[in-house]
């Protein structure tokens, strides 16, 4: 490609967008539906850009392509360098497909404030897209806390009854574990002497400090992805935050606590990441098991597919840690399905939350017959969720569990275990919701217009196009995680 | 005299630096008591801060005698210049609460707590 | 074997226990009396007893220094402002007494480390500034402190007028009260020319 | 052209799917059959090609998964073993499809109902041509899908929705263990493609897999995880709770999924891992007697069954125990030959059923049948064939299948050939006590169902009839038809490759001169089982009443199907609600929150309150504050230096 | 004659012209008319302060500001020997008065919208409270260059005094009165400690200028009464900056003190103390730093964490400001515990942003209006993003850039801190530091959601044009420090070289 900046242009053209909409004048109405379309068309330009930057991108090429680097804070070394490589593509072209999506469900459902949950949303895309585009440390940390608070914002206004308990929660939770990674990125900083992700890769640490500075990490990784027992804020935080809110919760944040163990953890501290993988692996099998469970009993949808979203990252740190290529790339894989899945699950949620107004599966019988599109849409989803092959879910797990094999039997037994139990509560959602008889016609049930269909569609395709045929996205992951196992090796 | 008194006085005798600033130490922590012990007046803290401020310049003087050089008067020729611009401005607030509280007893200063 | 005592080593030790003993007494008379009043005056005897060590010491200029400043005018100023504002005898009642022995223990604690510093320090600072006594002062302690005020320290001395107008500016604007009606002379007016007042030349022949 | 087989009915599913309301049901009939016949026709010319012209290849149709060393694609595996089985999905599947545009005439969405049909025939194909694990799972667990969505085809009815969840979970407990089975696999062997597998099964014989510290031998527990996955599927004894409760979709489905094909398909994988399982001897030993005992399991349990379906349901769970006890004595090509019988007579009596049903609109009990002798004559008569060739009476199909495995069971001269035996041999009594039992239920003797529903009362169309004639001959003819080349001498080079039998393994090859009185014994037992059903049910009707009542415990247990249901449901679903909410309350509220964020902040705040206490506002206190951190700072300097 | 002005200028210029024009402003203001006198000398020395500081930036250029070779007449000499002793104004020096004169000059242009409302004018509007402001701040620049006891007490001393008589300026308000009595029996503690401290230090030393106390406590081991003497001296400035032991009067001060003057307090007065402990710390005490480096450790983890705790129930933002600042002292007083050059340009780059920042809240803070009559109830922002959204965006830029977080200026700010810290292996220090921040996080967030969460009230107003100019360049300022923060870092670089004389 020629010289043109592209990585800066997609993380800065919605930060533009936003302040474009606090341009915006006139009175209430019109200058609700002028911000929603031009966040649409910010939104929509952006994901092409990553769709570019997708087709222009180089499977073969080693390292970070599209890398730019220039000058910061001379004194200590700081750069503003941006590069994209295998691992963090997907999340980029996710980030912006989930942006544009979130746009457009939130379309009718935000009444207040529009102008603001806008600007927020564009805002909160392009920190994310920083995040995974950096690849200097303390600017991925810049982004990577900068994202707190948008995210903040909209669950705090536009969220539900405890919108506030919830908000500071989420925000205080992620900000302590964030500020330990801080220690461990300054002291990575100082020692290693250099803030970019390719020199630290090359420098060797001392096996007792990694197991230190893996520790900083793990806080605010584990917080985030969130691994079991720092999970507590997620169900609280999916079940006040608006549905697009919920939508970009699940589809973005979470990943960057996986993306960041792949960034960190793995390729800078191999040996602390050898030395801790048997307590991640007896974390994530937990995880997967304690949360499906607990997902059994809840009786509010949203809260449900939170758990759920807990179990699925239970496969991706299990595969993370497991130090072989097949689990590396279905870890990944799982990243990418979840962040899919979990968002078109919440989208589905808030279809039925903007006409029921209300999350309580006790309220739904039989809603098949009012809304059979609808029902067959989510069915999907759920196959997906729960791993079907043919659906991108598939692809995850057993790649995760081919190589968590290898690394621990253990943890693969209980791994597979989630599949069961990840059946079971979906199942078990799903009969309770749309199977059953019921007289009476609820009036509000009305099936999916065109704008919630295009939606839903657009969802459907990746999923089952990663399921059925994954290579491109493989080829593409694989040549990354190479170096990180590379280093591994003892 | 006898030999134990010679030899008491030994001890004590030659006044040298040790007893003055042994005195201004006295004088200093008799000053902190007065600050923090009495529940009664202000007045007598402003009191106690002269001691205090006392008990530093004699300690000055005491060095300066010993090591023979000035500089020490000099310091406790200020301190007597600051201590009375303190006390004026001391009891200028003083008569300024007064005028508003009516009392200057220690513990009716307590409007702003918490 | 004991070394025998100057004369003058006698009278100077005698003298110093003397007041020093003053001293402390009246510090602590200042601390524990009721009466502030009482209080003013022990605090007036403490600063003469140490007006007396200064001089004695050879710090002459200060010691009455000290008289004139401390007892002049600040122990006027107390008896000034305890006269003004009428300050009722305020009996500390038995609830207050609880805390007094955790204040002495702390007070003991600052004073023993005073000590432990005088004990181990002032010995060993003497020796190190054992340095030939320097020759005695020709001049007398007055001038020789006013030689260096003005040459050393004259930058210091203009920042203490500033401070002393500084208290001066505080006091007037904090506690100055514009009184009405009370008579109050203004000399501008008085030597103002008045219209009605003024020296007429009257023709002599006319009449007033 | 070859790939056309599985592709035609999963684009059948797909126009019919994805178009379902604008479509008729008369289009949606149409396109599904037309689409499922033409496969047919294609399956059966392989068939033929392979089984002659002994053609056995590979087609890739394009790549799945290719990381590395981790090379899996979309391929389909030619060799015998997979052309008989899409020659039996797809005729079954075809035959299905027409009867049900008879059975499911009148019904609200056709069109979807024959969709799934297509999209379950697609799956079953998928598995059957698989060439690796993978895909082979990806057919496995579509499957799963197809039926959970056939069995919960009438939503509205709740038992219908729950029925068909329990099939998928209990399915999913199976590829739990088909799932590990893939992962061990790839752990040892580094590939899924059988192939490959088959080659390095040598290397891999002596290592062994260490879990929770004690030792495994590797090719044994990939085999005894794989037939975990088999038995979920194949509704062994332990996971076949979900088989009963199937019958609670449309009677098609039973027939199709519930008889033929899908339960068939665990068989179908162990007959294709037969390379792999013939290492593990202890594993061949767990596969004999667990198929020995789901066969009498179920036998004993049909008999008390009042519904007509579920006795049929009971019926077919055992019938796969017979089949997998044959697999368990390396007679694969006994299973196979079993399992095609069984595809027909099974369906045929399904589907018969389905026309009783049918006749009496909707009614199921065998207590409120009887007397259709005279009014549905044509079924009657099939039902008769059926129930022949199942209880094993010498010209019908079932005799020579379900023969050939007792003898071989007899011929393994192992103590678990014996106990097979013995139980295969009660089973084969019991068989014909039940189907018997059925038969006289429900036709003979006077109707005991009300005037309302005689008047409906009508003899199947011809468009349910046909496929029922069809079904019949082949109950009647695939026994001896097939009987050489499946087991008897020719079978060697039917099977070619497809089968490997270890050459120690000779149980099927002396089956043919077992001794006399072993062959004769099953045939003895079915007529005396046949004569005891006619004595209870025929004759002394009041028998049968009379030995509940004596023999009432007994009869409670086999009702409650040995209890193993209600024991599943407290050991599982009950503690695991319970744990759940243990875990959700307890975990997440009390401890977790009640430690972390919330105890903390918590703790903050009251410290918070404190320390504003802390501030008094008296002046004495400060100085008192001023001079103690004096004290303790000058302390700290003096301790320094002492 | 030019040589010996400009000897003059480069050792106590700012200090000579500042008292010079004090003194002129102070007839001025007597001689005007009662009304316009005291907004006149406001503007005035608004005017004189901006003007002082930019010749003093203007004058670093100047070659003979850097390597100080005056000409050796006779004059010229005798002046540098009169005041080099005391006072020397070195790129150190020439940091903390810019820093000093710009936030006095923008605490009295946010104050005059306060001073002139009814409620306070009749006793705070008059122009003897800029007179006393312009006099401690010409204390302040003496205590930045003081280079010896004296100097440095009576810089202090100054300082001291005119803030108790601002804190004690509303005559007729009882709390103002309290809070200046209160400060003023405090203060006049402090100075007594300062004073012993000095005794002892001169005791042991024999002299009283920073270079031979550090000679001093360089040769031999150290005596303990230069120990004693130093940790009385600490304490004393301890207390200035209201480190924890010492913190107590800020609370009670914060809150009854006006307005206009807390924000003096909290803002010129803090720097001039820090900038006189990090001058002391260096020039005098280096070589004793593992003498001083546990104390200042443990005064940093008490004030961080109490100061944290303590703000949580806070609902007067006074008392709020007062609190918070005791936390970010305890982070500051972390970069002085790692006693390395880094760790000081570490807190100096601190201090300007933090500086920026209270100025803008105080902006806020005296602007704001509940029914006309000024509020400081923390409640009474709720709901501002509806009725004043530019200067709610604003304030929580603020409120973000102070808890750290990292698309502001304040996140760079803690991030040198901690990373000095680690450097010298201070790690459970700054452990500690990011608890607190977390904590501090959570008060500062609500004062957000307090914004954009709540319900508006319609009474509450934010008056004062120019309050709101400095809170938005405020606002600004912290995001471009973000952006590029590289200027500040060479200004304290180069200002801690002089100081290490490395």
């Amino acid at each position: 490609m020629n010289d043109w900046p592209l990585l800066s242009t997609i993380i800065f053209l919605p930060l533009l967008g936003a302040l474009l909409l606090t341009l915006i004048r006139g009175q209430d109405k019109d200058v609700a539906l002028a911000a929603k379309a031009t966040a649409l068309w910010v939104a929509m330009s952006t994901f092409l850009l990553t769709l570019v930057l997708w087709y222009a991108f180089d499977p073969r090429q080693e390292g970070f392509q599209f890398a730019e680097s220039s000058v910061w804070i001379a004194e200590s070394g700081i750069g503003y360098r941006v590069g994209v490589d295998g691992i963090s593509l997907f999340f980029v072209v996710l980030a912006s497909f989930l942006t544009v999506l979130c746009i457009l469900a939130s379309w009718r459902s935000v009444a207040k404030r529009v102008r603001d949950f806008m600007a927020a949303f564009l805002v909160l895309e392009s920190l994310s897209l920083g995040a995974f585009l950096a690849t200097d440390t303390v600017l991925f940390y810049l982004f990577f806390e900068g994202v707190l608070l948008p995210m903040f914002y909209i669950i705090g206004v536009w969220g539900g009854e405890r919108r506030i308990y919830a908000a500071f929660k989420f925000f205080l939770y992620t900000l302590l574990g964030s500020l330990l990674m801080l220690l461990s990125i300054l002291s990575l900083t100082w020692i290693g002497g250099t803030t970019s992700f390719s020199e630290l890769m090359q420098t060797e640490f001392s096996p007792a400090l990694q197991k230190i500075l893996w520790l900083g990490f793990f806080a605010s990784f584990a917080v985030k992805t969130p691994m079991w027992p720092f999970h507590t804020w997620l169900p609280d935080a999916h079940v006040e935050a608006p549905t697009a809110g919920s939508v970009m919760l699940a589809g973005l944040l979470l990943k960057m606590g996986g993306y960041g163990f792949l960034r960190f953890c793995l390729p800078i501290l191999p040996d602390a990441s050898q030395f801790y993988a048997p307590l991640v692996f007896v974390l994530s099998a937990i995880a997967v098991v304690y949360a499906s469970l607990v997902a059994l009993v809840q009786t509010d949808i949203k809260k449900l597919i939170a758990y759920s979203s807990v179990a699925h990252m239970g496969f991706v740190t299990a595969g993370l840690f497991a130090d072989n290529a097949q689990a590396l790339s279905g870890a990944v894989m799982q990243m990418i399905s979840h962040g899919l899945v979990s968002a078109a699950l919440f989208l589905c949620v808030g279809i039925l939350y903007e006409r029921a107004k209300t999350r309580d599966i006790g309220a739904f019988r039989a809603v098949v017959q009012p809304m059979p599109v609808y029902a067959r849409l989510t069915m999907v989803f759920m196959l997906a969720s729960i791993g079907l092959p043919g659906t991108s879910g598939f692809v995850g797990e057993i790649l995760t569990l081919l190589g968590v094999f290898r690394a621990s039997p253990a943890t693969a037994w209980v791994l597979a275990l989630g599949m069961i139990l990840g059946a079971g509560y979906m199942l078990h959602l799903y009969r309770r919701v749309f199977f059953g008889a019921s007289e009476a016609k609820p009036a509000a049930l009305y099936d999916l217009h065109l704008r919630e269909n295009v939606i839903l569609t657009s969802l459907v395709l990746p999923v089952l196009w990663i399921g059925l045929y994954p290579m491109p996205f493989l080829r593409i992951v694989a040549l990354p995680l190479a170096p990180i196992l590379g280093a591994a090796a003892p | 005299m006898s030999e134990s008194v010679s030899s008491a006085l030994q001890t004590f005798l030659p006044v040298g630096l040790p007893h003055y600033v042994l005195l201004s130490s006295a004088l200093f922590v008799i000053g902190m008591l007065g600050l923090f012990l009495n529940r009664r007046h202000v007045i007598v803290v402003l009191m106690a801060i002269e001691l205090l401020f006392l008990a530093a310049s004699m300690n000055f003087i005491a060095f300066s005698t010993a090591t023979g050089d000035l500089t020490g008067q000099v310091f406790a020729l200020f301190i007597l210049a600051t201590a009375a611009a303190e006390v004026t401005v001391g009891l200028a607030i003083l008569v300024v609460y007064y005028r508003n509280r009516a009392s200057i007893a220690i513990d009716d200063i307590s409007a702003l707590k918490g | 074997m004991l070394v025998p005592f100057s004369p003058f080593q006698l009278t100077e030790g005698l003298v110093f226990f003397a007041f020093a003993t003053a001293i402390t007494l009246c510090a602590l008379g200042v601390v524990v009396v009721r009466n502030p009043v009482h209080a003013v005056l022990l605090m007036v005897a403490a600063f003469f007893s140490s007006a007396a060590l200064f001089v004695m010491q050879g710090a002459e200029f200060l010691g009455l220094l000290l008289i004139i400043v401390y007892v002049g005018a600040i122990a006027v100023l107390f008896l000034f402002v305890v006269m003004m504002l009428d300050i009722r005898f305020v009996v500390t009642t038995r609830s207050r007494r609880k805390h007094v022995p955790l204040a002495v223990v702390v007070a003991g604690l600052l004073l023993a480390e005073f000590a432990a510093v005088v004990m181990l320090d002032t010995t060993r600072s003497q020796q190190q500034v054992a340095k030939p006594s320097p020759p005695r002062p020709l001049l007398d302690n007055t001038t020789e402190l006013g030689l260096l005020v003005y040459s050393d320290y004259l930058v210091i001395f203009e920042i203490a007028g500033l401070l002393l107008l500084l208290a001066m500016l505080g006091a007037i604007v904090l506690t100055h009260r514009k009184r009405e009606g009370v008579a109050r002379q203004n000399i501008a007016e008085q030597l103002d020319r008045k219209e009605k007042a003024r020296l007429v030349k009257v023709d002599s022949k006319g009449g007033v | 052209m070859l790939a056309a087989i599985p592709l035609l009915p999963l684009f059948a599913a797909l126009i019919v799917g994805l178009s379902s309301r604008r479509i008729g049901d008369a289009l949606a009939l149409f396109v599904t059959c037309l689409f499922m016949l033409v496969a047919t026709v294609i399956a059966l010319q392989l068939c033929f090609s392979v089984v002659v012209q002994d053609t056995e290849k590979t087609i890739v149709l394009a790549p799945w998964f290719s990381l590395g060393s981790f090379e899996v694609a979309w391929a389909m595996r030619i060799d015998t073993l997979s052309a008989v089985m899409m020659a039996v999905v797809c005729l079954v599947s075809t035959l299905v499809h027409i009867y049900s545009a008879g059975y499911m005439r009148g019904d609200a969405s056709l069109p979807r109902f024959m969709a799934y049909l297509s999209l379950f025939t697609f799956f079953m194909l998928a598995l059957v041509s698989a060439d690796n694990l993978l895909q082979m799972f990806f057919g496995w667990e579509g499957v799963g899908l197809a039926s959970y969505l056939l069995i919960g085809y009438w939503h509205h009815k709740e038992s219908a929705a729950r029925a068909g969840v329990k099939a998928f979970l209990v399915n999913r407990i199976g590829d739990f263990g088909f799932v590990l089975g893939i992962c061990a696999t790839y752990a040892m062997f580094d590939t899924l493609v059988f192939s490959e597998i088959f080659a390095r099964v040598p290397e891999v014989l002596g290592r062994e897999f260490s879990v929770f510290g004690w030792k495994i031998e590797a090719v044994t527990a990939i085999c005894l995880l794989l037939f975990a996955g088999a038995m979920g599927k194949s509704a062994q004894l332990g996971l076949h709770i979900w088989l009963p409760d199937a019958m609670e979709g449309p009677t098609p489905v039973s027939a199709l999924i519930h008889a033929a094909t899908m339960v068939t398909a665990g068989v179908f994988m162990l007959c294709r891992m037969s390379g792999l399982f013939e290492y593990s001897e202890d594993a061949l030993a767990i596969i004999t007697c667990l198929g020995a005992a789901t066969a009498l399991f179920a036998a004993t349990v049909a008999v008390v069954q009042n519904d007509l379906k579920r006795v049929i349901a009971y019926s077919t769970c055992s019938q796969l125990g017979y089949m997998i006890l044959a697999v368990g004595l390396s007679a694969y090509g006994a299973a196979m030959f079993h399992l095609t019988t069984h595809a027909f007579f099974k369906a045929l009596l399904f589907l018969a059923a389905g026309s009783l049903i049918h006749a009496l609109s909707g009614e199921q009990d065998m207590r409120k049948m009887g007397g259709l002798r005279a009014m549905v004559p044509l079924t009657y008569l099939l039902f008769w064939v059926g129930v022949l060739a199942l209880a094993g009476i010498p010209i019908l199909s079932g005799f020579y299948s379900k023969d050939i495995i007792i003898e071989a069971a007899w011929t393994s001269h192992t103590i678990v050939g014996l106990f097979a035996f013995v139980l295969a041999n009660l089973g084969v009594f019991l068989t014909a006590c039940y189907s018997t039992r059925m038969l006289v239920m429900s036709f003979h003797h006077s109707p005991r169902f009300d005037e309302k529903v005689m008047t409906h009362v009508h003899e199947a169309p011809p468009v349910m009839s046909i496929p029922l004639l069809l079904l019949a001959c082949g109950a009647i003819g695939s026994g001896f038809l097939l009987k050489e080349m499946f087991v008897g001498n020719g079978s060697e080079a039917f099977w070619g490759g497809s089968l490997f039998v270890e050459d120690y393994h000779t149980a099927l090859l002396d089956a043919h001169h077992a001794p006399r009185w072993v062959k004769s014994l099953p045939l003895f037992l079915a007529v005396l089982g046949i004569a005891f059903g006619l004595l209870c049910y025929q004759i002394f009707t009041t028998l049968p009443a009379r030995l509940a009542r004596f023999f009432r415990p007994l009869y409670r247990f086999l009702c409650e199907q040995w209890y193993i249901d209600a024991l599943y449901r407290l050991l599982f679903v009950k503690s695991a609600f319970a744990l759940a909410r243990l875990l959700w309350q307890g975990g997440d509220m009390k401890t977790i929150d009640a430690f972390g964020p919330d105890g903390f902040s918590a703790v903050v705040r009251w410290l918070g309150g404190r320390f504003r206490l802390l501030q008094s506002g008296y002046v004495y206190h400060y100085v008192f504050a001023v001079v103690t951190g004096v004290v303790l700072l000058g302390a700290f300097a003096v301790i320094r230096n002492l | 004659m030019s040589e010996v002005l400009a000897a003059l200028w480069f050792s106590l210029g700012v200090e000579l012209v500042l008292a010079c024009a004090t003194l002129l402003l102070l007839l001025l203001g007597l001689l005007l008319p009662e009304r316009n006198s005291a907004r006149l000398v406001c503007y005035l020395s608004i005017l004189l302060l901006v003007a002082l500081a930019a010749l003093l930036l203007w004058s670093r250029q100047d070659w003979r500001f850097s390597n100080e070779s005056f000409s050796s007449e006779p004059a010229v000499t005798a002046v540098a020997s009169l005041i080099d002793r005391h006072f020397r104004l070195d790129a150190f020096a020439l940091f903390g008065k810019v820093l000093i004169l710009l936030t006095t000059a923008c605490v009295l242009v946010i104050g005059q919208v306060f001073v002139r409302h009814e409620a306070v004018s009749k006793s705070l509007y008059r122009f003897e409270y800029v007179i006393v402001v312009l006099l401690a701040t010409l204390g302040m620049c003496l205590m930045v260059s003081a280079q010896s006891l004296l100097a440095l007490y009576v810089g202090l001393e100054l300082q001291s005094l005119a803030l108790y008589i601002c804190a004690a300026f509303q005559r007729d308000n009882l709390r103002s009165s309290e809070a200046g009595l209160k400060y003023f029996m405090l203060g006049a503690l402090s100075s007594a400690l300062l004073l012993f401290g000095c005794s002892l230090l001169y005791g042991s030393v024999g002299a009283i200028d920073f270079a031979s106390i550090s000679s001093a406590s360089l040769s031999g081991e150290s005596s303990l009464m230069l120990q004693v003497g130093m940790v009385l001296t600490l304490s004393a400035i301890a207390f200035k900056i209201s480190a924890v032991p010492f913190h107590m009067w800020t609370p009670d001060v914060y809150e009854g003190a006006p307005s206009s003057t807390v924000a003096f307090l909290a803002t010129a007065a803090k720097v001039a103390a820090l900038a006189l402990l990090m001058r002391l710390l260096v020039e005098a005490f280096l070589p004793l730093s593992e003498a001083w480096q546990p104390i200042l450790a443990l005064l940093a983890l008490a004030s961080m964490l109490l100061g944290a705790l303590a703000t949580l129930p806070q609902s007067n933002l006074k008392r709020f400001v007062a609190y918070s600042a005791i936390t970010h002292i305890g982070i500051l007083l972390i970069g002085f515990a790692t006693a390395t050059p880094e760790g000081m340009r570490a807190v100096l780059f601190y201090l300007s942003i933090y500086m920026t920042m209270t100025l803008g809240l105080f902006a806020v803070l005296l602007a704001m209006r509940n029914a006309g009559q000024p509020s400081e109830r923390l409640y009474d922002l709720s709901g501002l993003s509806h009725t004043d959204p530019k200067a709610a965006l604003a304030l929580s830029v603020l409120m973000f850039s102070m808890a750290g977080l990292p698309p502001f200026a304040g996140f760079f700010a803690k991030f040198y801190i901690f990373l000095e810290a680690l450097r010298s292996d201070l790690a459970w220090l700054a452990l500690c530091g990011v608890v607190a921040s977390v904590v501090s996080a959570f008060y500062y967030i609500r004062i957000v959601k307090v914004m954009y969460f709540d319900e508006p009230q319609e009474q509450v107003t934010l008056r004062g044009r120019s309050n709101r100019w400095i809170l938005y360049g405020a606002a600004v300022a912290v995001v471009v420090l973000t952006l590029s923060p590289s200027w500040l870092l060479q200004q304290s670089e180069q200002a801690v070289r002089v100081l290490f004389a490395l």
